[in-house]
């Protein structure tokens, strides 16, 4: 069966029938919606069962001839990689639906156009990740901004042009210098033996240093661009701050983990050499972006600002874990993908409810929420605990491993880099205290609880957050054979106990 | 070792109790706080039975440990949900359990008027489980859950009533310097896992041998900070003072009896690692000490009951890591100090809540007097627990506390001769600051305000704290009758270094300890029995006193030397990024734009300007050939 | 004779050329300016076919002239209808394009 | 200079001779071209210059070329211009002062940059070289090799160039036609206009020039009857041009304006 084209299909067919749909019928639009990406969630979890975990090679690998004058296939397959991703991703998708309701209404466009670009964007997060065609990968990357172009300009709040505009401006700076090193991959495979985007095929490319030094540059800016490590991260806040927070949720969930997912999948497989001149760097990046993030967090007034900083906090510890190199650093770096897409999800989307209801994103402006919205101060206070990583749920586990595979071979950048859970702990209590604790300062009295449909979007969202904490085995079994795998074939093993020297 | 599958019961049936309870909402408040006592009273039954099972088993069988589920597993990155039972944790099982049963007992009259009981029920339920998984985890990773665990519940707890903002503060202030704390864990697991390749207790004792002393060194360093975080030890003890804002049983279990202590048990747990790290162990010592006399100067200028109490709990736990920080000998004592304190001190708090209850709520001693013809039984408890902690033979804190004075001087040299007269001088001031809380609280004239109304606590109250008298007088010596609780715990001390023989006859030292509380208990007899107290605190008092009023200016100097700088550094940061960062993206951008207005002057719209500019770029192209030619 | 001669003449008879479309404001003027160098060009390439001694420069010369005259008759159609609407034959009033 | 009147000596040969008398006086009518403030004057220096190229075509063995240039170019294309020139007549635009600041500068270093590099850069390329001639070429007739040329290997562009050809009178004849806007004024309209005018002053139109003036001349205002010149008896390209006399010196300075009854 063909798994992987029939998810990027479903969501397209669901598209089609949303705007098949008279005009006027929101609620149609909204309900199709919501069903397509059901339907694509319990497909992708029937793919998921049936993935062999313990074998690294590609699965469910199809291919079909696209421009077959430049050797371009159409070309899909998931590692356990992409696996989780997509899962994560098609997971998210009817939660955000579900979740957001009603935020469509107020956009420039009508609510079916909102639905239409969110279908269209989900078959492209599936794409992107099943992609093993350079070719194709590119053409997904960059096309996933337009509709995320269009959610938060045509959508979103506040400055939602400037924003949208900074967002795509960087995002297509990052895709130049790819597409440069993309072209020139395929100009020296042609020299090798045949023109070709095939992954495999290039990553057998012979090439001298200096080469691979600047591709591996050309493609990791554009990653770290998506992630976002520091320093090109300036535009994620903005955009965060202006999307809505569906669009957000999609945006810091899945979007950007294209960036974290790309330096495993492209960067490392494609310029292992290169890889290894530049981790040195990239570890410091990362370990500012996790501080400097955490800082950025901890001064935020604004509430949406503050969730995007603290990802830039979090994708910090991703790229760490990622370029550590040990088995169970890279492990925790894509266990931490999945499971910040959760924690994240549920801090917007409770953020969002919180700021609709309240009118203002300024956190000053709440205050005693815990006696007038229960469950919705609770929903906020479980988020925020998963986001500074507390034992039992689910991203300590991801970060510890990171934390803990990072200092068997680079404990100075692991030290520093766990003071970042001193900060988290203050960037997160800290609009706890103030949103939810204190008095009930005016405005806020007459604040309502979350209701049925919102309770049943967050609740999966939580459940998954603890669930995984305190079992994370069935994940991290399907994880840790591809993290070994991709640790092995840049010629790494874990460092052995060293016995302090003794 | 005995597999046990009966363990995870201690922590389930609270946790369960506290699921329900969260998750049940409002439908349970009317039976919720029975629930979740009944709970915590069957956990400390299943503690009781697997005692007894314990008991049955030779000594080398007697630890008991299960395996739940595999939890972590990653390269060689092995942790299991497994839970260790031994001689040492089920001390601590029954102390949480049993003083925690009480405590739940207890708050069910205290918290009759909140309305939010249901919730604080669920948060002390929520608290057990997670200190039994401190205390049964077999691994330092599992025990770091219960450690953030009871963290969290130390956070929700102190924070209860968090519409008041200095509350809400204070419990963000234990959370944040926990975390600082659980830092130190972090390390500390990093650490064994990089040279040891294990973090299971186990694990780690097999491999201390193999392992270098610097290693080792780092590793007790790193638990010594976590400890120091959790149990308010010198230099994140800030924190403990403020935490008296939750409601009293809160204090009474958690900052009292059960989670401060949890840095005593990591060292006594990671005790091979200790023995093997002597420098971490004199660093263990010096901290005690340190928090010992700083607890205690604290504790002779607060006028705030509870605060006094948690000056006293800081000195106390000073005084069992100090024990700990002596080596095997020491272990022992640390963990029979915190079993008696864990009696007493649970139980002055209880009184002190008692006080208050039937005081409006008032925590001034300066506005008490005279309360022991109005609350007797308060009265009582809380004098047992009084000799019990000053050291008055036969109550349990002579016991416990003479012993950690004697094996202090039995360190040896001046070593021994500087802990043993800070233990010494520290016993003296605890006895002057006790002294102070009994005679404003219970002796001397009436200081209310008008509208107090004093009476004695329901039963529900009072049958706790009676319990927990009867602990403080009898503990220490039915722990220490026969060296019982030396001779149980004794299988998981390394004991290669035998008893030294005592330097000082333990008489002796007895009647040094004796003579110096004598002293302590004078000069507070005399300084507020003898003198009329007022009811607001005197202004022209010596500078020390001005600065233990301020808890030694601890707040002050953490304010100073992390969070204005933090403050800073947040405030610049922001403001660099916004500058800098985006401000170099932004200035590319304007680059561009100025650059394009500057070259729009050319496009002045006159065909013959342009004419003159493809002359020049005709000339620059043929310029280019010439010298391409040449 | 050197026929380079012819060559030099060419250059300096553009570069008048050139430099009279650039000052001269009146179109007639400046289209003239621009025969001028095309006429130039078509002695360079007469001069070249001497040169190579064929006639293929003749003939590009020939070329040349039909593709000017289909200027010529283009771009005084143009400068009319110019004229007419604005009253004006000199090239900076023309000026549409800028801003 | 000896160096160079020996050269001149040696190469003293018609063509040589013809070559320097000639080419210095087109480069001089081109310059001229420049300078002169006609647009008449300009046509007339081009028309010189195109001459000249002629002859020099002729010269060098084009003896179609040279023929063309002056049938098509100084016949046709320059009798265009004049017909435009005529057409359009004169305005400001034959200022010669300089309008955009700074270009006239930019255009003589250009210009003398530009020749400067060419010159140099034929003096590289062809110097030292002798030409081959076309004896051979023109073996059967100049006028001959050309259409054997332009019929076989040129045949393509040349029906192209035709192509061309029509396109561009198309275009001319598109670009030159005038859409009316209104309807054709009437001569009735046209005569209403006149009497019903604002004033009644033009009504029997415009005075011719010279009238009562003392010459009889298109550039010699009107004199009113009152002896002072009228400005709109002259016509205004003249005007424009500067070429009108100045009336001034027509006014009559003595009118007896009392008119003396004739008896």
């Amino acid at each position: 069966m063909k798994w992987l084209s029939l998810l990027m299909l479903l969501p397209l067919a669901g598209a089609a029938i949303v705007s098949a749909l008279p005009k006027g019928n929101d609620k149609a639009a909204k309900q199709a919606a919501l069903g397509t990406t059901l339907v694509v969630m319990v497909a992708t979890i029937a793919m998921a069962v049936g993935f062999q975990r313990d074998n690294v090679d590609l699965q469910y690998v199809e291919s079909y001839a696209w421009i077959p004058s430049f050797g371009i296939n159409f070309a899909l397959g998931v590692d356990a990689i992409a696996l989780v991703l997509i899962l994560m991703s098609t997971i998210l998708a009817p939660i955000v639906v579900l979740a957001g309701w009603n935020e469509a209404h107020g956009g420039r466009w009508s609510v079916k156009t909102f639905y239409i670009l969110i279908l269209v964007l989900e078959t492209m997060m599936i794409g992107v990740f099943a992609a093993t065609d350079l070719f194709l990968f590119y053409v997904i990357f960059e096309a996933m901004l337009i509709p995320v172009y269009f959610l938060i300009g045509g959508y979103g709040s506040g400055e939602r042009s400037a924003a949208a505009v900074k967002f795509l401006l960087y995002s297509l700076f990052g895709g130049l210098l790819m597409l440069a090193a993309i072209i020139a991959l395929y100009v020296m495979s042609g020299a090798q033996g045949g023109h070709t985007f095939d992954i495999d095929k290039l990553s057998q490319l012979q090439m001298s240093s200096t080469t691979q030094n600047l591709l591996f540059l050309g493609f990791f800016i554009a990653f770290a661009i998506k992630a976002p490590v520091w320093p090109f991260h300036t535009w994620l806040p903005d955009a965060a701050n202006s999307a809505t927070p569906g669009t957000s949720v999609l945006l810091l969930g899945v979007l950007d983990k294209v960036g974290t997912f790309g330096m495993i999948r492209y960067c490392l497989t494609l310029f292992p050499d290169a890889s290894k001149t530049f981790t040195p760097l990239i570890m410091v990046l990362a370990v500012i972006s996790i501080l400097y993030g955490a800082f950025l967090a901890i001064g935020a007034k604004d509430i949406k600002r503050l969730i995007a900083y603290t990802s830039i906090s979090h994708f910090g510890f991703i790229t760490m874990g990622i370029f550590a190199m040990t088995s169970q650093a890279q492990s925790g770096a894509i266990l931490y993908m999945f499971n910040h897409g959760f924690s994240t999800a549920a801090l917007f989307l409770v953020a969002g409810w919180m700021i609709s209801r309240r009118g203002s994103s300024t956190i000053a402006d709440f205050g005693g929420l815990q006696r007038i919205t229960p469950i919705m101060a609770w929903s906020f206070f479980i988020a925020g605990l998963s986001s500074l990583a507390l034992p039992g749920l689910s991203s300590f586990v991801s970060e510890f491993l990171v934390l803990v595979g990072t200092f068997t071979r680079y404990p100075v950048h692991a030290i520093i880099a766990t003071f970042g859970i001193v900060l988290a702990a203050l960037y997160i209590l800290i609009p706890v205290q103030k949103a939810l604790h204190g008095p009930t300062t005016p405005g806020n009295e007459s604040l309502k609880d979350l209701n049925l449909r919102e309770k049943l979007a967050i609740a999966p969202v939580i459940a998954i957050i603890v669930a995984l904490g305190f079992y994370p085995s069935p994940l991290l079994k399907v994880i840790n054979p591809a993290a070994t795998h991709v640790i092995s074939q840049m010629g790494f093993t874990d460092p052995a106990p060293s016995n302090g020297g003794k | 070792m005995f597999i046990s599958n009966t363990l995870v019961y201690l922590i389930a049936l609270p946790l369960a109790g506290a699921a329900i309870l969260l998750l049940g909402g409002r439908r349970t408040n009317k039976w919720g706080h029975l629930l979740a006592t009944a709970m915590s009273a069957s956990s400390f039954g299943v503690g009781l039975y697997q005692l007894m099972l314990m008991l049955d088993r030779p000594t080398e069988q007697r630890p008991a440990s299960q395996k739940l589920f595999e939890w972590i597993h990653v390269g060689e990155f092995k942790v299991d949900a497994g839970l260790l039972l031994d001689q040492l944790s089920i001390c601590f099982v029954l102390l949480i359990t049993g003083v925690g049963t009480l405590i739940h007992i207890y708050s069910i009259s205290y918290m009759s008027h909140d309305k939010d009981r249901r919730r604080f029920f669920a948060y002390l339920n929520l608290f057990i489980a997670s200190m039994l998984l401190l205390v049964l985890g077999d691994s330092y990773l599992n025990l770091y859950v219960g450690w953030e665990g009871v963290g969290l519940a130390s956070y929700l707890l102190i924070g209860f009533w968090n519409q008041k903002p200095a509350y809400a503060t204070a419990s963000k202030k234990a959370f944040v310097m926990n975390r600082v704390g659980d830092m130190g864990l972090s390390f500390a697991i990093m650490i064994a896992f990089a040279t040891m390749g294990t973090v299971s207790f186990v694990g780690v004792q097999e491999q201390v041998s193999q392992t270098s002393e610097a290693a080792l060194t780092a590793i007790g360093l790193m638990l010594l900070v976590a400890a120091a975080g959790k149990s308010a030890q010198f230099p994140l003890q800030a924190w403990l003072g403020d935490a008296m804002a939750g409601p009293t049983p809160v204090s009474a279990l958690i900052h009292a009896a059960t989670m401060v202590t949890a840095g005593v048990y990591l060292i006594t747990r990671s005790n091979f690692v200790f023995d093997a790290a002597p420098t971490a162990q004199l660093v263990v010592v010096i901290v005690g000490a340190i928090t010992l006399m700083f607890g205690a100067l604290i504790g002779t200028a607060k006028d705030d009951i509870k605060k006094a109490l948690a000056a006293s709990t800081m000195s106390q736990i000073g005084y069992m890591t100090l024990a700990a920080g002596l080596g095997p000998v020491g272990y022992a004592f640390a963990i029979m100090h915190l079993l008696t304190h864990g009696f007493f001190k649970a139980g002055m708090f209880l009184g002190a809540g008692s006080v208050m209850h039937g005081m409006n709520d008032e925590v001034n001693m300066r506005k008490y007097g005279a309360l022991r013809k109005f609350m007797p039984i308060t009265f009582v408890t809380f004098g047992l627990g009084y000799l019990a902690i000053l050291g008055i033979p036969p109550f349990a804190g002579f016991y416990s506390k003479d012993l950690i004075i004697e094996t202090a001087f039995d360190a040896g040299g001046a070593k021994g001769i500087i802990l043993g007269i800070t233990t010494l001088i520290g016993a003296s001031i605890t006895a002057f600051y006790m002294t102070r809380v009994m005679i404003l609280t219970f002796t001397g004239t009436k200081r209310w305000d008008e509208d107090a109304h004093p009476h004695e606590s329901p039963w529900l109250m009072w049958l706790p704290m009676a319990i927990l008298a009867i602990g403080s007088v009898s503990s220490g010596y039915l722990l220490s009758r026969g060296d019982a609780l030396e001779n149980w715990l004794y299988p998981l001390f390394d004991h290669s270094d035998e008893y030294q023989k005592h330097l000082i006859e333990p008489i002796i030292v007895s009647g040094m300890a004796l003579t110096m509380v004598a002293i302590g208990v004078a000069v507070a007899y005399f300084k507020y029995a003898r003198q009329e107290v007022s009811s607001t605190a005197p202004e022209d008092v010596s500078i020390f006193t001005k600065v233990a009023r301020q808890d030694l200016m601890q707040d002050r100097f953490n304010e100073a030397v992390f969070m204005r700088p933090g403050q800073a550094l947040t405030t610049t940061l922001i403001a660099a990024d916004q500058a800098v960062v985006d401000g170099a993206v932004r200035g590319v951008g304007q680059v561009a734009l100025s650059s394009g207005s500057a070259l729009r002057g050319l496009q002045n719209g006159y065909v013959r300007s342009y004419a003159a500019i493809i002359l020049v770029g005709a000339i620059a192209l043929i310029a280019a050939i010439w010298v391409v030619v040449s | 004779m050197d026929a380079s001669n012819y060559l030099y003449i060419s250059a300096l008879l553009f570069t008048i050329g050139a430099v009279g479309v650039v000052v001269r404001r009146n179109a007639i003027v400046v289209f003239m300016c621009i025969e001028l160098m095309l006429n130039a060009a078509n002695l360079s390439l007469v001069t070249f076919s001497r040169i190579n001694g064929d006639l293929d420069g003749q003939v590009m010369a020939f070329f040349t002239m039909v593709v000017a005259a289909c200027e010529v008759v283009v771009g005084l159609a143009i400068i009319v209808a110019i004229y007419r609407s604005r009253r004006s034959a000199s090239v900076d009033d023309a000026s549409l394009l800028k801003r | 200079m000896m160096q160079l009147a020996l050269e001149v000596g040696q190469t003293a040969q018609p063509e040589a001779i013809m070559f320097w008398i000639l080419g210095p006086m087109a480069v001089a009518a081109a310059l001229g071209m420049l300078l002169v403030k006609k647009a008449v004057h300009s046509a007339i220096l081009m028309a010189f210059v195109m001459i000249v190229l002629a002859i020099f075509y002729i010269a060098q063995d084009a003896v179609f070329l040279g023929i063309v240039q002056i049938v098509v170019y100084t016949g046709a294309v320059m009798m265009l211009f004049l017909f435009i020139l005529m057409l359009v007549g004169v305005d400001s635009s034959d200022s010669l002062t300089e309008t955009i600041p700074g270009l006239r500068p930019i255009a003589i270093t250009a210009a003398i940059g530009f020749g400067g590099l060419m010159v140099s850069l034929l003096g590289r390329a062809t110097l030292g070289r002798d030409a081959i001639g076309l004896a051979a070429a023109n073996a059967d007739g100049n006028v001959e090799g050309i259409a054997m040329l332009l019929f076989s290997t040129y045949v393509f562009p040349f029906e192209v160039v035709s192509a061309l050809l029509i396109t561009a009178a198309m275009g001319a004849m598109v670009l030159a036609h005038q859409h009316r806007t209104t309807a054709r004024p009437t001569q009735r309209q046209l005569s209403i206009n006149r009497f019903r005018g604002a004033s009644l002053g033009t009504a029997a139109g415009l005075p011719g020039p010279g009238v009562y003036a003392r010459h009889n001349a298109v550039d010699v205002p009107a004199l009113l009857p009152d002896g002072t010149p009228a400005p709109t008896s002259v016509n205004a390209s003249l005007e424009a041009r500067g070429d009108m006399l100045d009336y001034k010196s027509f006014d009559l300075a003595e009118v007896n304006t009392q008119i003396e009854e004739e008896k």
